[in-house]
């Protein structure tokens, strides 16, 4: 059955990230109308972030091997991945970056589109939004310290509230913190309590956010450390309709997954090509303005 | 003559393909020491396992005072009044005296409204079990069984065992690793066991320790019962033989003998060896 | 009659003095606000959840086992409840009642296979750690179709598994100490906690012991899914979220915090205090780190060699109490 | 003689029927790419670079001991080869023989506080995995200010540790040839191999028997040290860069391949062919998945039943060879 | 008389703070047996581990040939040709019987460039040698150890000592788990042994055995040396009751032979129990 429609890769991240778990979402959705022509979607993600970079330039091989009909990935770190894309376009796949890499990326791999934005541009973002409401010392908390992505995400605050006249630190966390909320909570508690003139604090995920909430509350400084976080959940969204969270940073997750498959199916059965270069998901900015409507889309798991 | 407390029917035992005991039947009486004797292999400590509740058999029937049982585990043996010493192991040696004497059967008392283990009275009892068995040195039941030696802590699994031996007491290769005083003392503790009307099965490799304390003998030759005989019914150097595995070991003794006449110092007296 | 003597072969003591010396040394460093309530609020609070946990792995780990299963226990049950009470909206009740349950049950599945398959624990828990973290990922995804759930809960959910007290200190403070006491008095005066030092001593000889190996086992699994799986509910209902990439920390964690504790990773020894000294030990090295001025990213080096330190202080003073001989004569056996 | 009965009594025959399975599985679900050369190349490249770590830690197991530092020794050496020669520009040689010396080194410390402690290696190799991970990230951030670094590599080091064959196999799958022949070598036809079994099946015994155990066990982990930075060293030459990452998968991943291929876990016994295969098998699984129009969502959960799975058949295999008996009669002494 | 080959003068052991040996004196000539007794815990296996080089001594001197040695490891004592059964363990269930036997001494061959483990000849040899001990059930060393059974496993380990017993072989209790026949092998071997005019150092606790390969005895009471005498030179009694520690046997002997003579059936002759 799978015979002649189209066989879409798609590389994306951890499959129990609750960010790519959008992207998977959108992905798959819009797989469903690759599958109507007799196509398919394949996701691909490694089981952890341990080893980012190499781990996806082997699923990248892995996807080609498969004789796909088109590419979705990610250039996380360049470095280790181009060398695996340059393969794929050498072997006439076509390809679509999305997530991280940005418009530079897909020129110099020539690849058909970039979908997304990039972590440092969402944390320039960021910054910017902190900048802009006053804040002046933002503490950027990275529960996964080493990682490109997330080291990406609090450079991008840091450069951008510098700009304003602030500064921002990094909170890094050991791993035996990872995935324990509460010592997330506590550290945090602790880094606010110690530096006093803390304005401003973002978490690199939405999980880390909900425990950054509780130690805020916890340290009874929730009138003068404002929230905010990248990407969000449901819990972080009620936040800001509740006034405890400035902002999240959004870049519809759902949306890169979406429209990168839904642009490589379109090519690949009919040779549409879009002549908007590169296709921006973000970063977008949700807060108390907007986060109406976006309850609703968190509720039905796409945002 | 009245039921036997214990009486085995043709018991047999595999390991999957292997055959360990083939058709034992068996007879175990009040006040009476049963010694089972044979060589390495022969399928002692499995026979007594099946009767302390470790092994189940293949088939076969058990009985106990004339009333077939079955035992699905080493506590419902013990529930019986069935009391062992295992051949290996049986103590504990992080844990102190008076805890490892009364694993799986620690005594309690009621403490408001909880009932708690009694590490007075555990100790206390522990001591003074070990005493009559002739280790006078410890007095603290407190004191880590990891502290004794091999001596001791054999000694403390028999105590144990004597103290809830309620109506059977099985002992395996009891003596191996003892001096020859402890060996002293677990003879005395079997015979006066015995005295009690408590029936015991011996197993040893000691013809010496068997004829001291054995009423009945029993001699296992590759999982089978080859002979079953009572105190006197048979020579010391028949049941040497049949402890053998059914070998003549004149042969054997002779070429010793030999060897040993080549040195100075005279030979050991008849009979005795090995 | 605790003589000082004797007070320093309590094997405990090991931990006890880790403990003092890992304080101490925060208390200089940490300024102020590291001792101040909301300071050891901070340390307890992450005490608190890792010592429920730690207790009954402690447990296990004195009758010779391990559980790993723990690191993925506890997202199944916050998901379990997030689902039930959030996704689904059905009272909080049935999600607790739900995410309690399947502890007990992955519990008994480990236990199960554990004593029959006799294939070390290690092992077998390792393959229900990782075909839980698959359940859990592939079941979230299918019934919420997300991987990260909101969870309202009411006043007294709240109340009982997911509020601070005083602002500061988590519910779950208590119910460690509950915790602590009931397993305690396990341990140390009921005939369960002889049974667990002696299968973890000779597990053989314990059998044949008359103790019911088999059903101590299952239970000490039973009991260390469960405690996980409460960790698991009453972090979603603190958090008011739940998330499938959670508490892979705490497989090592409770065995570090359990290590440090005294217990001997072989089983056979340990102490119920000790696992409470080592389950603060390590909260006050995680947590204190943040109120020092030195740079977080030495953390895990600091936890590395706290734990070298932890154990071969306690292995000297298990020796010492091994050694240990009431009379006070030079002579071994005089 | 080999008869078929003997062959089916070889312990490694249980990972073989396991790898034949799920190799069979992948191929019918994996559909023609699974066995195309790029398909292939997918899990052998994976499989390569777990081997290689795979096999010194399966000689540890053999010897009765766990490492869990390999997985902070891979991060610790690819940092320690791209700040050399990629941050400082140094020669590429001295980064590479930088890396494999940290791995010496780290094995070597990590020897010697087993055999002079006398504590688990589960536990001293914990600290030094946190010990380590701290080190890394806190060094790499003193000397390169960031926590990834780029690395430019000649053609010569590219093609002798970090390239692709055909465009597609890894030079890394020669490098674990090469390492499985060598370990192959010593465990079945040298006298180190036969101490290192009678090592890890009684360990005073064969101290006794004249073994110098400490010099075994010391150079033991110098091997798996060793190997996990020639793993991260050459993954920083294949990809051109390195990161810090406090990694935990190859820790579990290198133990689940070992056991698979049936080594004991608490020592004594096991195979470098039962090892290769496990190796293969586990790789096998975590890619073949992505050949499958399976859900990646379960991975986890085939992984952990698929370990189980694999544990009980050694099992049943390793009884086997136990009861083994030359003579076909039913009873045992006859 | 000529050089002793093996000289204690003054060997003192302790384990932190306890004092196992104390100011051990001791000679071992060529071509006898040295029977070494005592009770449990006297410290007989910490004096054969300091000759096998598994502990030091705290002080002392020690000399082979005349000439002063140190032990470092077990692996220099058995280049001075010293061969030892321990008490427990020194097999390896998991290993076959020919890696087993050899292990820490393996034999190699040339295969090309290299120097391999002759698994043939390994297999041969031990084979060869576990016959010599009367264990002919086993013909094929490729079996693994762990399917043997705890005599025969003695039994190998002996066949080891024995094997590399190149002027001193130590036994420790090597017939404490041993059936009679096993037991008279060893035996026969010991004296083989003798005979060849290797130095043989035994412990029992057994009297009978002691006796019959016995030259020359040592007795330890406490860690320290009570009695050094040659054959014949002291009764079985004294003897027996030097074993025991020093304390009087014979109250205890009467009392069981009073319990045991309450039963049917004849008390066992004088002088030979326990
Ligand atoms: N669990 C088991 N699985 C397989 N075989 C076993 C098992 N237990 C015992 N055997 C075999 O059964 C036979 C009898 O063993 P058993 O331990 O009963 O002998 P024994 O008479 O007590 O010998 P010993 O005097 O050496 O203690 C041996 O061949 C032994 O290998
Ligand atoms: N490593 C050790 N550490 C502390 N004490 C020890 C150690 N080894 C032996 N001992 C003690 O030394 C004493 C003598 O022990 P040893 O094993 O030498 O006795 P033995 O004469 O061989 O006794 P048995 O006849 O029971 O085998 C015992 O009290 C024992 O507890
Ligand atoms: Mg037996
Ligand atoms: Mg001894």
């Amino acid at each position: 059955a799978m015979a002649d429609g189209a066989k879409i890769f798609v590389i994306g991240g951890k499959a129990d990230d609750p960010f790519w778990s959008k992207v998977k979402k959108g992905a798959d959705d819009a797989g469903k109308v690759a599958e109507l022509t007799g196509g398919s979607v394949t996701w691909l993600g490694p089981q952890n972030y341990d080893n980012l970079g190499p781990d996806a330039a082997k699923l990248i091989r892995t996807a080609l091997s498969q004789k796909p009909s088109a590419i979705v990935g990610p250039d996380w770190v360049p470095e280790a991945m181009d060398d695996a894309f340059k393969e794929v376009v050498a072997a006439g796949v076509p390809l679509i970056i999305y997530n991280s890499g940005g418009m530079d990326a897909a020129k110099r791999l020539g690849a058909m589109n970039y979908v997304g934005n990039e972590e440092y541009a969402a944390g320039l973002g960021g910054g910017e939004y902190f900048g802009s409401h006053g804040a002046k010392n933002v503490l950027c908390v990275n529960t996964l310290p080493g990682s490109t992505n997330t080291e990406d995400r609090c450079k991008g605050i840091a450069d951008a509230i510098a700009k304003s006249g602030g500064k921002s630190t990094q909170l890094p966390l050991p791993s035996s913190s990872f995935g324990n909320p509460t010592a997330v909570a506590e550290a945090i508690k602790a880094a606010v309590l110690k530096d006093n003139t803390l304005d401003g604090l973002i978490t690199i995920s939405a999980g880390d956010a909900n425990s950054a909430a509780n130690a805020i509350s916890q340290a009874n400084v929730g009138d003068k450390v404002k929230l905010a976080s990248f990407d969000m959940d449901e819990t972080g969204l009620q936040r800001i309709k509740d006034g405890t969270q400035m902002f999240s940073i959004d870049q519809q997750p759902y949306l890169q997954g979406y429209l990168a498959v839904s642009l490589l199916n379109g090519f690949v059965n009919y040779g549409l090509d879009l002549p908007t270069k590169p296709v921006l998901t973000g970063p977008g900015i949700v807060d108390a303005a907007n986060v109406e409507a976006t309850l609703a889309g968190a509720a039905a798991g796409a945002r | 003559m009245t039921t036997p407390l214990l009486r085995l029917t043709g018991i047999n035992k595999s390991f999957g393909p292997i055959d360990v005991l083939h058709d034992i039947s068996l007879e175990v009486n009040r006040g009476e020491v049963l010694c089972l004797l044979g060589d390495n292999g022969a399928g002692k400590s499995t026979l007594i396992k099946i009767l302390s509740g470790v092994h189940k058999p293949t088939s076969g029937r058990m009985e106990m005072d004339g009333k077939s049982v079955e035992f699905g585990s080493p506590r419902d043996a013990s529930d019986h009044g069935i009391a062992t010493v295992h051949q290996f192991g049986g103590t504990f040696p992080l844990m102190s005296i008076g805890r490892s004497f009364f694993v799986g059967a620690e005594p309690t008392r009621r403490w408001g409204p909880l009932t708690i283990y009694d590490r007075k009275r555990a100790n206390e009892i522990a001591v003074t079990e070990m005493r009559q068995l002739g280790i006078t040195r410890i007095d603290d039941g407190d004191r880590l069984v990891g502290g004794l030696s091999g001596g001791e802590r054999q000694a403390l699994a028999i105590a144990r065992a004597v103290h809830f031996g309620a109506s059977v007491l099985i002992l395996d290769e009891p003596t191996a690793a003892l001096g020859v005083k402890e060996a002293a003392h677990v003879l005395r503790i079997v015979l006066q066991a015995r005295r009690k009307g408590i029936a015991v099965i011996f197993i040893t490799h000691n013809v010496v320790h068997a004829l001291t304390v054995g009423d009945h003998f029993a001699v296992l030759i590759r999982g089978s019962k080859a002979a079953d005989f009572r105190k006197g019914e048979k020579s010391r150097e028949a049941i040497t033989d049949l402890m053998a595995g059914g070998e003549q070991m004149a042969e054997l003794e002779a070429e010793i003998e030999r060897f040993s006449a080549t040195n100075d110092g005279h030979a050991p007296r008849d009979g005795e060896h090995p | 009659m605790p003589s000082i003597g004797s007070l320093v072969r309590r094997p405990e003591v090991g931990s006890l003095i880790g403990m003092i010396a890992v304080l101490v040394f925060f208390s200089i460093f940490g300024g102020a606000n590291f001792m101040s309530a909301g300071g050891s609020a901070s340390w307890l609070n992450v005490a608190s959840e890792l010592g429920i946990i730690a207790l009954p792995v402690g447990l296990l780990m004195i009758a010779g086992h391990l559980d790993l299963s723990v690191g993925s226990m506890i997202p199944a049950s916050s998901m379990t409840i997030a689902i039930i009470s959030g996704h689904y909206d059905l009272p909080i009740i049935v999600g607790i009642l739900a995410a309690l349950s399947l502890g007990l049950a992955v519990g008994f599945i480990s236990g199960v296979l554990v004593i029959r398959t006799k294939v070390p624990s290690f092992v077998v828990t390792l393959a229900t750690l990782f075909a839980l973290a698959g359940l859990t990922l592939g079941l979230s995804i299918i019934l919420s179709g997300s991987t990260s759930v909101a969870l309202k809960s009411g006043p007294v959910a709240k109340l009982v598994f997911g509020d601070y007290l005083g602002g500061k200190f988590q519910v779950t403070l208590f119910w460690w100490i509950a915790i602590v006491l009931i397993v305690g008095f396990i341990l140390n005066f009921s005939r369960f906690g002889n049974w667990i030092l002696a299968m973890g001593g000779d597990a053989v000889s314990a059998r044949n012991a008359g103790i019911p190996t088999d059903r101590v086992t299952i239970a000490l699994f039973m009991s260390s899914g469960l405690c996980a799986a409460f960790v698991g509910m009453s972090q979603a209902i603190l958090y008011n979220s739940a998330q499938v990439a959670a508490g892979q920390s705490f497989i090592f964690n409770s065995i570090i915090a359990v290590v440090i504790g005294g217990v001997l990773l072989t089983g056979g020894y340990g102490s119920v205090v000790g696992i409470v000294l080592g389950t603060l030990t390590f909260a006050i090295v995680n947590q204190g780190i943040f109120y020092t001025g030195f740079d977080a990213n030495w953390a895990s080096l600091i936890i590395g060699v706290l734990l070298l330190a932890a154990v071969l202080m306690n292995n000297t003073f298990r020796t010492m109490a091994l050694t240990y001989s009431p009379r006070a004569k030079p002579r071994a056996r005089s």
